[in-house]
């Protein structure tokens, strides 16, 4: 069902955890699904992601997609963090099933969720950044038909 | 070879070497027509004639009320809709309960659409139907209760009895889903006053793609599958005789094992469930304690999700599932956790596991100790908890 | 053991013993549900998709055009349920053939009582659809064509090309039962512009209880058997995984062998035919002389009664059929000779003999020296004989 | 499908022919299936059946049930005769499959049918035999429900 990427950050998932004192926190929680994710981000003066960490309860692929997504963010300056999309990160891990498509927001949306955050303590805008929603649906993937 | 552990047995479970070995000769040596006027197909009618009989006895039946199908869903499928058909005249409002496997409760939906009313019985935090709803959900134009003999996910046993005794009573065909409970339970279908009874082979280690609808002499609904006069011209299709052949096998052999088997599969599984409870935290079990299938546990783990705790279950050999295998493509909870009145994120973190009659308690051992391990790594990972 | 030469297999053949072989392992060693999550099932699931892809690529169709059913009648009940449900806000009439298998008339007939109006084509004498008449038959209100691709009594094969480029023409839909063509004749579906062909395992060498219906992406029926979201949410019912490998492996053994089979078959066959037309008296071949399944001779001997004529034959290790084996509860002449324009008495002494590859020109030998024995003595019997 | 008393009839049918200047003949047809049946009689001056022969367009059970009726009313009289019921001939045969039960009609008829033949040459008139039908249909037998 899975490809072999996504076991891998399944079962060794990277960057699990809590950041401390984190620049920026983001929580989201998926309609279709009822799961939750949540991403601390580590972010420098001149606006580096030093170091992001996230916790996960979802299913497989929601814990290799946050596990991806943390590393692929990871030394990223803000600006490049917003592109890691969940497309990004789904090519990343060799595709994930369709039912599973929704999975993979999660982290797209929890990243933005911790930036926004992030930039409401400091002040300041991020080009291109939208206020997240807490509870996320889904819009572009195609549904499988339904009979 | 990997470790296996199989404890999905009520997904399917594994056809019994000794029911293959039965079916074989009926694939290449008497693979004839049942239908046709040659000797040779006789070998086919007669080896069809044995199966119906066997079940038939198993249920207190007469032969010629069983009707062999495609599987529960089709058994499910036709009850329904052909009682409704048959019986529309008379009313258009059919009981069932909200926790019916989907074969019901999507067939119900379909006639919903067509203009019959539903009433789906709510359940109490055990998973029993509440037989005095029942009562009450009963009108004139009531003309059909389904109640299913036992539960897929969560193993609770239904008063069947009593929602017969209700049924005759107010003169309501009564239909029942034994595709769980047939095989693992003692069923006489007059006891119970069962007009309509569906069963799956593979349910029963018997093939896949074979069960049969039990319908009471009398019962007037018509035929699902049109075509052909098979099966006393309610059922068409050539017969699928050595399905057949396997399931009246696989019947024989649950019927002459079933006090054995489920005794020593009800000890190991209470093995389970008591480790379970006590070792792991924040953790329940679904159903009914006692009033469930012998093979059953159902538990349901806080703050982690299911599909996560089945992967990592897997990656130690250990099958089992969480809600139902034919839902899996399906991201809503369990209908049945949410009727029983577990809120969405327990119902998320549930994992069932079914016995079969080889699962010994060191294989339990090994169970516990992997379910331990995953879920501490799992909630350790979870936003949820230690929040 | 006693002589059997087995002229049936238009009714039913053998199961080849490689695909018997190909479906073992799927009884006792990869068990699994194909929808569950763990490693275990994957086994079964790719086994599925395998046999998926076979059937698709000999039809020149997509994977996901293929849902896998109980047999030819579930697909034929399918198809045309589906589509008369389906399209009924856009018409309730639909075209067939006087000569379609029973699952294909008795489902009309089902239809016919809720609704809908079905016109029933005729045929010429040998059995072949007439276009001109098919043209004539629709209407604004058609929303569907339903032709045999061959026929099973008399092997007549359709002009199918003809009336999918009709069907396409008019934007009408345009199902196919291909029960007995597949396996014997190429098929394409694009180019013949087919958007649903129902087929049946048992009848090219696969196991009994499985079959497919090929519905074309975009053709908006919906489920006829509901329930779990096996076969993309269209067929619910726990797969049934060992008949479907079977059923993939007898499509490849199929295909693979067309060719130099039906050539074989039909020299054979057209041997027999020769000897019988030369050497009987009062006798006719049914359905037309080439375009015919290559397995297929259906006779009518005057003055002498089907039923003791297959007996006989049978005392002499001969299977043959008159009429369809899934019609002999029934006492009626073959609706598909009184088609033809047989009259009854006629129709009453035929004889369909449908070969398989194993045939040989001695079986044959051995077959017409007993049907002129069999034939003088039932017709010295006959008080129609000699008056 | 048939008993071995049926299948043995209907290997070895008893009385198979025409008997030239009968003193009786009688052909019926079976409403139901389109089979035919032709019984022959030689009945003396005592009224006794001295021979009787049957010729039959029918299935395995319509041979079977003339041949046995043949033998069964060999040598007894009239009256005797007009026992031999289609259940009389299905019991002495072991019994038939229900769908074939129609078809022992057709001898006892047949039977009726030349015991009218015989009574009409001579003039007579038999006690209980009533003007037998070209075509019969039977009403007796219990259908088997159609669904
Ligand atoms: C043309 C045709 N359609 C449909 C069927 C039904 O197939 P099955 O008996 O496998 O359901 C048959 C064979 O019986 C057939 O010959
Ligand atoms: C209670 C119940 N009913 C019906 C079914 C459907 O049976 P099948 O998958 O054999 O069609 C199942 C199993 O999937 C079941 O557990
Ligand atoms: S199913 Fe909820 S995140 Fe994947
Ligand atoms: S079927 Fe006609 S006599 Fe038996």
């Amino acid at each position: 069902m899975y490809s072999e990427k996504v076991m891998d950050h399944f079962q060794h998932p990277r960057n699990v955890g809590e950041i401390e004192n984190a620049s920026g926190v983001g929580t989201v929680g998926n309609a279709k699904c009822g799961d939750i994710m949540r991403i601390y981000l580590d972010i420098d003066d001149n606006g580096i992601i030093k170091d992001c960490k996230f916790k996960t309860f979802g299913c497989g692929a929601a814990v290799a997609t946050s596990s991806m997504a943390t590393e692929m963010v990871m030394g990223k300056s803000i600006q490049e963090a917003l592109q890691v999309t969940n497309k990004a990160v789904m090519e990343a891990l060799d595709g994930l099933p369709p039912v599973k498509v929704h999975c993979s927001l999660l982290a797209e949306e929890a990243i933005h969720a911790a930036l926004w955050d992030y930039a409401e303590k400091h002040g300041i805008k991020i080009e291109g950044l939208k206020k997240p929603k807490s509870d996320i649906h889904e819009g572009e993937e195609a549904e499988e038909e339904e009979y | 070879m990997k470790k296996l552990i199989y404890l999905d047995n009520a997904a399917t479970t594994k056809t019994a070497p000794e029911v293959v070995e039965a079916m074989l000769p009926y694939f290449t040596e008497y693979y004839g027509n049942p239908s046709s006027v040659y000797e040779f197909a006789g070998k086919s009618k007669q080896a069809v004639d044995a199966a119906r009989k066997t079940i038939a006895d198993s249920l207190g039946a007469k032969p010629e009320e069983i009707y062999f199908t495609a599987g529960g869903s089709e058994s499910d499928n036709w009850a329904l809709k052909a009682t409704a058909e048959a019986y529309a005249s008379k009313g258009k409002h059919i009981i069932t309960s909200k926790i019916e496997h989907h074969a019901i409760l999507h067939t119900c939906e379909y006639l919903e659409k067509r203009g019959f009313e539903i009433t789906y019985l709510d359940v109490d935090e055990n998973g029993v139907v509440k037989l005095d709803e029942l009562e009450k959900a009963i009108r004139p134009d009531t003309i059909l209760i389904s109640v299913m003999f036992a539960n897929n996910e969560i193993g609770t046993i239904q008063p069947i009895e009593e929602i017969g005794a209700i049924a005759k009573e107010h003169g309501i065909l009564f239909h029942t889903d034994a595709v769980q409970a047939f095989g693992q339970l003692p069923i006489n279908v007059d006891v119970c006053h069962i007009d309509m009874l569906s069963a799956s082979g593979h349910k029963l280690n018997g093939p896949k793609g074979i069960g049969f609808l039990y319908i009471r002499k009398g019962v007037k609904i018509r035929s699902f599958v049109h075509g052909g006069a098979q099966e006393r011209k309610r059922r068409a299709g050539t017969e699928n005789v050595p399905g057949i052949v396997g399931l009246g096998k696989a019947v024989e052999r649950a019927m002459s094992s079933m006090e054995e088997r489920t005794a020593k599969e009800r000890e190991t599984r209470d093995y389970l469930i008591e480790r379970v409870l006590t070792e792991i935290p924040y953790c329940r079990l679904n159903g009914d304690r006692t009033r469930r299938l012998p093979n059953n546990a159902n538990f349901s783990f806080q703050f982690l999700e299911g599909e996560s705790l089945l992967i990592m279950l897997d990656m130690k050999g250990i099958c089992g599932s969480s809600g139902s295998a034919c839902t899996s493509g399906s991201l809503d909870p369990s209908h049945v956790l949410m009727a029983i009145g577990l809120p969405h994120e327990i119902a998320h973190g549930s994992l069932r596991l079914t016995l079969n009659e080889e699962i010994t308690k060191e294989d339990m051992d090994y169970v516990v100790e992997s379910l331990k391990e995953i879920i501490d790594k799992l909630r350790s990972m979870s936003p949820l908890y230690e929040d």
